[in-house]
């Protein structure tokens, strides 16, 4: 066990911090799911990229700068550590970049990793239809074949960040007689052809976060597909898998609301419960707790070891801790608890009831916690299905 | 002894219902989110011809001549309606204060009061924030001093202090206060205070008991039709559990309910502590039915379309208002620590041996 | 809606303190789950019989002293507030007694019921078997009829009181061909016939609480039949009731519990943690609510409504509760928490640790709680099975 | 930057994992209850042969020279086959305990340790009582002022104080303190004793850990096995998400006692705050692992005859040891309100930029 960083580790730390200390905006940018804020972001992303700090654990020859997975948790502290602005292009980035990398042809990693990497392209994700929530598999959405296109027809929904997206990527099925898991390719969408629809969906915050998407005989050259035809499923897995999962959730983000949230209980601690201390000290405890477990996983994958079904642990563990630090700052705030931010009265009551809103989502998206527990005690624990 | 409502109580109770489930719909209630005030002077007409603002009105007063244990029923229905009139802080809060203080305001207000032409808002020392400052004629505001003055809209500064919840109107409220406005002081302004605390608590209980049965309600609607794995979600045990799990509270959160609209209807002496057992275990109930509600509903319950969030939004405002959970529990805690209260086994009701 | 008692109602209370002063043992009775116990508490039943205090509830014809429910609770308010004895007999006077008012032949009432008020006899249940646990309708013990016997095969088990009791009542398949609830018999059997073998099963505390029953062809005669054959499911669910359920865990003994638990925060107020305050202040408020709540239930049945699934409601509180309240005594009782009551240092710890033991088993007897949320899901809120 | 222990540590808990599942079985931790002393000599001298004992006294002593990484490791074992023997109070305590003291009670003590010869108690200020007093042949004991002192046993007076678990012996002692039996005092007994109390707090950190994954184990093996309404009670979401519950509470309370182990072993600055935050952790993994294996288990769990309750008993027993939760609690507590502690992202291994 070595809890030490390298020389080259500490220097690769130190140039992000005096990078981001230099480029980080000073005020906050828009909430990226409004429109003016989807141009603020993209605007910082293709500063991100020209810094050299977009595409951090990308190889270099697609504009990346091959960081491993532990320098880029070093990237991930620094960059919540300046307050820099949340991802845009998160599921390009995280989720889908990677997989172009593992399944791509040499021309769609041409094409599309570079726009990608500067967020020119920005791409919703279109995992989920109106009856394949928790259940992936159930997709509806077709793409039959014709000629060197496949016509897409059907429905996707909770495409997050569809509102303001350029691309979209996920399953159709292509055989018509398949069920479940078989039959489906992975496409990738411009969500600028005609027959498509975007709608997007107002989330309890206000905010267009979500967008359903219908296809109505959207015509898709071939060469869209990732990967092989009808092997959608298993792109969708690699896509899906945990180190990208990892990086779209890294501890770096719950160790600043926690750091947050203890400051905050600081500022307020002789008007609050000694309980609600007690809670605080707990979120921070595990909020440690899951930076630790992420060093013990890379240390793992680094070594090479493979990752399974504890993605599910993580998911529970992340998603319940987000939300009672958010519900723990309510409490604080007191009163002032359930002010928006716009209220003259609000005072430091800052961004937590918009986070609180959000964080209700935790346990709901990418798969439902109940969703988690059962591969939990299925494929770990070994209990029948 | 006999821990029920009456059948008139359960009539009344009926009646409004079936009134509220007519005419407020959640399409309404976003309608009024869109206005200004967040209010309609025509909603608030048509409850006063069914008696709702003029409920505790004395008779004499053209009032229903009711209590708090019809108040409680009542209210609870507009929690289920999500109905965001200014009920509690005039029918429930305001007409038993000005009964009390009598005399010229009691004459002017309830009468209008009961007849649908007036609202009336109370601060108190509780909250920073009254709520529905926006558009009452007249407010009931405490002074540094702990007098408690009258004042009329045009006569104070009202700032509007957006919330959580469109339905929730809260302002902060400014005004000069003098001999001329003051309505009562010393002794008698803690006491009008103190009973005026207990009753918005009291209400809050109430419409909270409504809100988290409307939430489970909607829960086990969507569950028993939203299909996952070729079955209805609902016939999973984990969404199964976690709404019984939320009705084990509710149905222990009602008779705490009844009980104190039972003390603040007789002064009972322990009604202070009645009343936060009361709003603390129906606010729980109702605070845990919207997480559990939303989670049994998925992400469809996320987006501002469905109507989940008009009552998950009403439970948190519930909460929030005329105390928070930290206070209420304080009160009974005091209460139970200083061994103020008796306690054990026959000692829950008055008369006992 | 009126909270005050009747003046007929206060006299009754009066009457039941001045006895119960006069009577209860000075000093705690030893455990009845030990053989010595058992000798105390039958003494201490046939002291209470004697004093027309045994079978309060009961029609006068059968002992008893007509008592209405609300007339219950106040006796059980005086019998907690007395601290007396807990009742060895309570399968007898609280399950078998009025299922065998309702069900039981003139002959049967005048054979079991007065001893049973005596506790000269005292009574197992036998509602459990290895494979009919939670689904107690998967008895497999048999009865077949031989003349004017039955004779019984097979095996009960979590027969409570089972060690130490007289008589056993339980359910025995009587058709052979039948399946779940159909074709089962409801039998009153003599613990010392020929054929049966009790073994006590020790708890957690170390107590013989309960007890496994074999049945190697013990003949009962047919006149120990309770109800008609085949139909030995109607009467079981009767003797389950809800009413009767309620008087074996009436408010009082759970608004006992909190006031110990109140006076034993107090007297450690400043040692212990403010959220354990807190806890404590909402177990208190928990037992007045299941006390008020019990009310509201008597309230509709003496004016004649009917009791269904919210039983379930009851279980899942009452037993939550108690476990509650255990918890946070030995939370307060801090390094002393974990003592025997014999040890040296135990000081005040009294019961505390047996009774957490004990009330461990409270979501899992009489239906785990995990059934009972199934029944409040299905019958209560709709939900599919 | 590597957070993995090495092979070598790995094939050492795996060689004492072998060594316990074959010699340490439920019926074998019974027959030990049945005992005045609870405690096993000739088991012991087992444990020495496998190095246990003598994992952290230094090879000159005749021992593993190892350190707590190794320690936590050997606990976890220990945890998992509810091994009842004096090893955290000898090997993960007094050891390093007596090798800061050094001179003659370090020479003659730790070689007997490592050989399986003695066994060393350790009293704290942090609890009124001794574990394995009654079977130690040295007391290293804390008086009044704060002094550390070393007494043999017959040199003390020692009551047994019987606790809710057979492999938990525990005792009050009292001694008389002089010059001659003084080890320590001043800054360097404070500095003995707060280390005491980390390895202490660690030891049943780690040992909570194999205590919480047997009962997971244990539940998850009987919920495959039992049948109710036609199917293994496994098959059920209540039961799959109770135990999923909990072992999410595990994986995530091990990092935490990894970093603890490494702390101690490397005498970090911030060695306190994450000892305690591993203990906190871990307990409440395992003592919530107790009460989900009793639910999964139903009523045969609640018997004394199966096995369930050996592990139960020692997950409240860690939970008691070296500082209840509300001391470790407080500790965390402190450290992050004080602002003692640099915190947020960035902060968590030493040598952030």
């Amino acid at each position: 066990m070595d809890l030490d960083y390298s020389k080259d580790q500490q220097t690769f730390r130190a140039d992000a911090r005096e990078w981001l200390q230099q480029n980080v905006p000073a005020t906050a940018l828009e909430s990226f799911d409004t429109a003016e804020g989807a141009k603020q972001h993209r605007e910082w992303e293709a500063r991100l990229n020209a810094g050299g700090w977009a595409m951090v654990p990308w190889p270099v020859e697609y504009g990346g700068r091959g960081a491993n997975l532990l320098e880029w948790l070093i990237f991930e502290e620094e960059y919540y550590r300046a307050g820099a602005p949340k991802r845009i292009n998160q599921n390009g980035i995280f989720l889908l970049g990677p997989t172009i990398m593992e399944y791509g042809t040499p021309e769609q990693k041409a094409r599309f990793l570079p726009k990608m990497a500067s967020s020119e392209e920005v791409w919703a994700q279109g995992w989920s239809e109106p009856n394949a929530g928790s259940d992936m598999a159930n997709i509806q959405a077709t793409a039959f074949r014709d000629g060197d296109h496949f016509v897409l027809n059907g429905q996707k929904t909770w495409a997050s960040r569809g509102a303001f997206a350029d691309w979209l990527f996920g399953m159709f099925r292509t055989d018509p007689e398949s069920e479940r898991h078989r039959g489906l390719t992975f496409i990738l969408v411009p969500l600028d052809l005609p027959g498509i629809t975007v709608r997007p969906i107002e989330q309890l915050d206000g905010l267009a976060g979500f967008a359903e998407v219908f296809f109505d005989d959207v015509r898709v050259p071939v060469e869209h597909q990732l990967g092989e035809q009808g092997k959608g499923w298993s792109v969708a897995m690699a896509t899906a898998g945990f180190e990208r999962g990892l990086m779209l959730r890294s501890p770096a983000r719950f160790q600043a609301t926690a750091k947050r949230l203890v400051e905050l209980a600081r500022l307020h601690v002789d008007s609050i419960e000694p309980s609600v201390r007690d809670e605080v000290t707990r979120c921070w405890i595990a909020a440690e707790a899951y930076t630790l477990d992420t060093h013990r996983t890379v240390s793992r994958l680094l070594a090479d070891g493979k990752i399974g079904a504890e993605a599910s642990l993580n998911k529970i563990f992340w998603s319940e801790l987000d939300l009672r630090m958010h519900e723990l700052a309510l409490e604080i705030l007191g009163d002032r608890g359930e002010l928006r931010p716009e209220a003259p009265a609000a005072g430091d009551v800052g961004s937590w009831l918009d986070g609180y809103l959000f964080a209700l989502s935790g346990p709901i998206y990418a798969g439902t916690n109940e969703i988690q527990r059962n591969i939990i005690a299925e494929r770990i624990l070994g209990l029948p299905r | 002894m006999d821990f029920r409502f009456d059948e008139d109580q359960e009539l009344l109770q009926n009646t409004v219902r079936e009134f509220l489930q007519t005419e407020v719909t959640p399409g309404s209630v976003r309608t009024l989110w869109e206005t200004e005030t967040g209010r309609s002077p025509e909603l608030w007409k048509q409850l006063a011809e069914i008696g709702l603002p003029g409920l505790l009105v004395p008779e004499q007063h053209d009032g229903m001549g009711m209590g708090e244990e019809e108040m409680v029923l009542l209210i609870e229905e507009a929690g289920r309606a999500a109905l965001a009139e200014p009920v509690i802080a005039t029918a429930a809060v305001a007409v038993p204060l000005l009964a009390e203080l009598g005399g010229a305001l009691a004459n002017e207000w309830l009468p209008k009061i009961a007849a649908g032409e007036a609202v009336v808002a109370v601060g108190h020392p509780v909250s920073p924030f009254v709520e529905d400052a926006h558009v009452a004629d007249l407010l009931l505001l405490p002074d540094g001093t702990g007098a408690l003055h009258a004042v009329t809209r045009d006569a104070a500064d009202v700032t509007a202090q957006p919330s959580n919840d469109p339905s929730r109107r809260i302002a902060t409220v400014e005004f000069d206060a003098s001999e001329s406005t003051r309505a009562a002081h010393g002794d008698e302004a803690s006491r009008l205070l103190a009973a005026a605390l207990d009753r918005g608590a009291l209400a809050c209980a109430a419409g909270a008991l409504g809100v988290c049965d409307r939430l489970i309600g909607l829960a086990a609607e969507y569950a028993g039709e939203r299909k996952q794995f070729g079955k209805p979600i609902g016939s999973f045990q984990a969404v199964k559990h976690m709404l019984a799990n939320v009705k084990v509270k509710l149905e222990y959160a009602r008779p705490l309910v009844q009980r104190a609209a039972h003390s603040v209807a007789n002064d009972a002496s322990a009604r202070d502590v009645h009343v936060s057992m009361a709003k603390l275990a129906a606010c729980e109930a109702a605070t845990s039915g919207a997480k559990v509600a939303l989670q049994a509903h998925g992400a469809i319950g996320y987006t501002w379309e469905q109507d989940l969030h008009l009552w998950m939004r009403r439970a948190w405002s519930f909460d929030h208002a005329w105390g928070r959970s930290p206070f209420h529990l304080g009160r009974v805690r005091e209460a139970l620590f200083t061994g103020a209260l008796p306690i054990g086994p026959g000692t829950t009701f008055r008369g006992d041996a």
